[in-house]
């Protein structure tokens, strides 16, 4: 097919249609937050660890389609990993596993991975 | 069992009518000659262009099919009006304008202000109307041209440009609208309205992408932006697109018979839609002026949900809506529109434009209906507030 | 028993190809959707508008898709590469052009001058071919851009565009191209021929009227003319003509793969022609550079005769024929092609283009020998010379 | 059918694929010419006249669709009008008997126009 930096591909529709793992996770301390000024989006990450690993993540997102899916790609990459493995989880890997993003939309991968430090920092901060 | 996808974003673009496919099929078929040729191909071209000049001229009231000169859609319309006025006389000059115009008058403008051209912007109240008033003292001694669109295009709202039209015409100011929107949903007349130029687009009116018009009123003078082989009056060089030209002019035909009737079906259809969906969804606000609007129109402020997110949920579930404009779809921003409405961030990030035109009907209604409420729900539980928020 | 008329003037343009039509008829159909929603109906048509940009930077070797820009058509082009080149710049500039460019690249030029831009208009020798020492010698320091026509639309001599374009390389100029007769009838790369903007047109390979495309170079910075929305990569807003596009893409496909055949098949029958029209007919002579033309152009001087006279009875007797550029039909000068050539006034005026292409045939070829030349002897016995001509 | 100021109608092209009157009259002296240097037209009419009527008009073209329709014409309507009458015979009714001429041709009617007047001139000088 012709090459389209404009439109979502079908992975992306998919997870803004049914975005994976929203909500919240009551009493955890690793919570990271985002906000992108220009577009007014809103991002939460909760990671819940077992010992040093990521158990259970949850997101909430009040952004645009591009934020939606590379918070719900970020909520499946994050289980089981590691807080080291946690910071190889770069844009590059975000957008990757959603099989690319518009081009003006790759800044959205770039807050996401924002989000997940900003958990782990807070989560460091309180051990 | 999958349905036909429902498409409500007649804003954007619109389906072809057969009749308008036909004319246009006509000239990708045998009579597919070039108007200027002499000969017999030639001619039988000419004609059709000239037949669809005297329907789009009588869908707007123009007092001469020579008043209207085809362009490649409401773009290039909109763009000369604004370039090829600046440049027909000496000096910068100034513009009044409005913050909610389309990207075609607003960015061009921004253009032309780096070349030293200055620009007023008025914005709109609450309710996306521009006050006359606020023209009238825009209006400077070097203002060469005022340009304010007939309808907006992702709330609906209706200007007042009759009154801005007698305001021009006594302060001697050119009065420009862009008409893409309304043409062939509103009942337009050029001379009672005192527009001097007018732009408007075949694909917001069942005709083909590409082509347009601007409707130059005799007399007024504008320099050409495209020139060269002197067609349409040496005031639009390059061969005239007579497929979708002859096309426009069967939807000019079609829309000046018909739109009176099919206006009021598809108010009254989007009255019935707007209803239910205030009923059955909780914290919507309607954008816009509910009284003064584009028959099709319907800009929703759903609270605590995203646009874009909505509607691509729709999209999986068979709805073709849009959060405002499509004419940038690079654009991440949020709606120039609304915000120059002045309203509020949530109803901004909220909003969703439904629109409904030709070939719309009841059961599309309905079938949204079933749905719009789920998805509502489920994308407003992604959001942050959700947790704090009554319901979950 | 009256026959099809036959066509003989493919440059002026060109029979849609049914494949074409198909396309095109695709997005007029359901697959209505404007590319830049991001709905399926949008996703849809833009699926098309970006296969139709690989069919076309395939065409002419453009290395990347990127660098093709849907435009309304070869004027709108032309009208790009100059206005734009000589807008991104500061300072007024200088443009080198040939005397018988397309009235797009001429008209554009002497409208530029207005605003000061200076241009050096080279005159070709009597063959219509352009010097390549004269472009050398023209080039000046603040030499913007050189913009020479691949081929030309009334005689069909090519010009040396490898050349060309590596002297424009060479001294740091941009290099135009109007390749719109040339594109689909010549083989064209525009790395070999280190072209920088190249223009073409849909209507002369055989799909519509009002689509074409600018190719421009990688790291090529032209101005936008028609600003607005951000389509095409922000350099040629206005919503995309989706179904003409496709066209244009399905016919830059097919061209690509048939090109090299047809030309040949058309070129030998061209010659066909001619060698029969010189023999059965006296007094005529060939316009142009045999051993260097466009495969389907024939441009004959037919002494004695009027061409627009000619031209009229072949029209009544079923041929579609012309006397040279379709584009200015309201033009009664002699064709300026064939003047800058330096041709004798009444090989001038008694000039017709006769222009083969996809569908001609042999048939058509007899059909039009039958004829011609009781034409030409009928038009030649109503001047004045005939009195003292021999014959009658 | 819609105005169209860019073509020929259908008495124009009949008049041009098969012009009225065409040649020369031997022994006449009230010989009208005309050219358009623009164009590069050249025209040239003969009457004959039957004392002070019209009786035989023909004429010689080298010009373009417009001025040959034109010629035409006039060879019919000057046939049986007095010297008086051919003065009569302005641009208007040129155009007029032909159904109309594009706006950019109507000078032919007036080149023709003068060619009358030429001949006239010509026959009264030499009487
Ligand atoms: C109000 C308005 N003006 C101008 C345009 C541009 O017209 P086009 O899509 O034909 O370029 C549009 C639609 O895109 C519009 O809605
Ligand atoms: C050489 C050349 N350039 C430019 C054009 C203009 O292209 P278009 O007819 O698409 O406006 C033409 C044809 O008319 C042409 O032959």
């Amino acid at each position: 097919m012709a090459t389209d930096d404009y439109h979502y591909n079908e992975t992306v529709l998919a997870h803004i249609a049914d975005p994976h793992n929203t909500g919240f996770i009551e009493d955890t301390d690793c919570i990271g937050t985002g906000t992108n000024p220009a577009c007014g989006d809103e991002v939460t990450l909760y990671l819940e660890f077992d010992g040093n690993i990521v158990a259970d993540a949850k997101m909430e997102v009040l952004g645009c389609g591009a934020i939606t899916a590379a918070m719900s790609a970020v909520t499946d990459l994050v289980r089981g990993k590691t807080v080291d493995e946690l910071l190889e989880v770069t844009p590059e890997v975000i957008t990757g596993s959603l099989g690319g993003l518009p081009k003006h939309k790759r800044h959205c991968a770039r807050l996401a991975q924002r989000v997940i430090q900003s958990a782990v920092k807070n989560r460091s901060s309180n051990q | 069992m999958t349905r036909d996808p429902v498409y409500m974003d007649h804003n954007a673009s619109t389906p072809v009518r057969p009749e308008v496919a036909e004319a246009i099929n006509r000239h990708l078929g045998p009579a597919f000659g070039n108007p200027n040729s002499i000969h017999r191909f030639g001619r039988q071209a000419r004609a059709a262009v000239e037949e669809a000049r005297e329907h789009a001229a009588s869908l707007i009231g123009a007092a001469s099919p020579e008043e209207i000169i085809f362009t490649s859609g409401g773009t290039e319309s909109d763009n000369w009006a604004l370039r090829g006025a600046i440049s027909a006389v000496e000096g910068r000059g100034h513009i009044v304008t409005s913050a909610i115009e389309h990207p075609a008058v607003l960015d061009t403008c921004q253009l032309l202000e780096k070349s030293g051209v200055e620009v007023t912007y008025i914005n709109p109240d609450q309710k996306g109307l521009v006050s006359v008033g606020e023209v009238a003292a825009a209006i400077r001694p070097d203002t060469r041209i005022v340009s304010i669109m007939w309808a907006n295009n992702e709330v609906g709202t209706v200007q007042p440009i009759e009154k801005i039209g007698a305001l021009c015409r006594e302060r001697g100011v050119l009065f420009h609208t862009d008409a893409v929107q309304a043409a062939g949903k509103l009942s337009i007349d050029v001379n009672s309205a005192r527009v001097d130029l007018l732009s408007a687009s075949g694909h917001k009116i069942n005709a083909a992408k590409g082509v347009g018009f601007l409707y130059i009123r005799n007399g007024v003078h504008i320099d050409p932006i495209i020139t060269g082989g002197g067609q349409e009056r040496n005031l639009r060089s390059g061969t005239e697109n007579v497929p979708s030209i002859a096309g426009l002019g069967e939807a000019c035909r079609i829309a000046k018979k018909e739109q009176p009737f099919e206006s009021r079906e598809i108010a009254s259809l989007r009255d019935k839609m707007e209803n239910e969906i205030c009923e059955r969804i909780p914290d919507v606000v309607i954008n816009g002026d509910p009284g003064n609007r584009l028959p099709g129109t319907s800009n929703l402020g759903f609270l605590g949900a995203e646009g874009e997110t909505l509607l691509i949920r729709l999209d999986l579930e068979g709805f073709a809506v849009s959060t405002g404009s499509a004419c940038s779809s690079g654009s991440t921003e949020p709606s120039h529109v609304l915000l120059a409405m002045g309203l509020p961030k949530n109803a901004v990030q909220g909003s969703l434009r439904i629109s409904l035109g030709w070939g719309s009907t009841e059961d599309d209604v309905n079938r949204l209906l079933e749905v719009l409420p789920k998805a509502v729900e489920r994308v407003r539980s992604i959001a942050p507030r959700a947790r704090t928020a009554s319901g979950s």
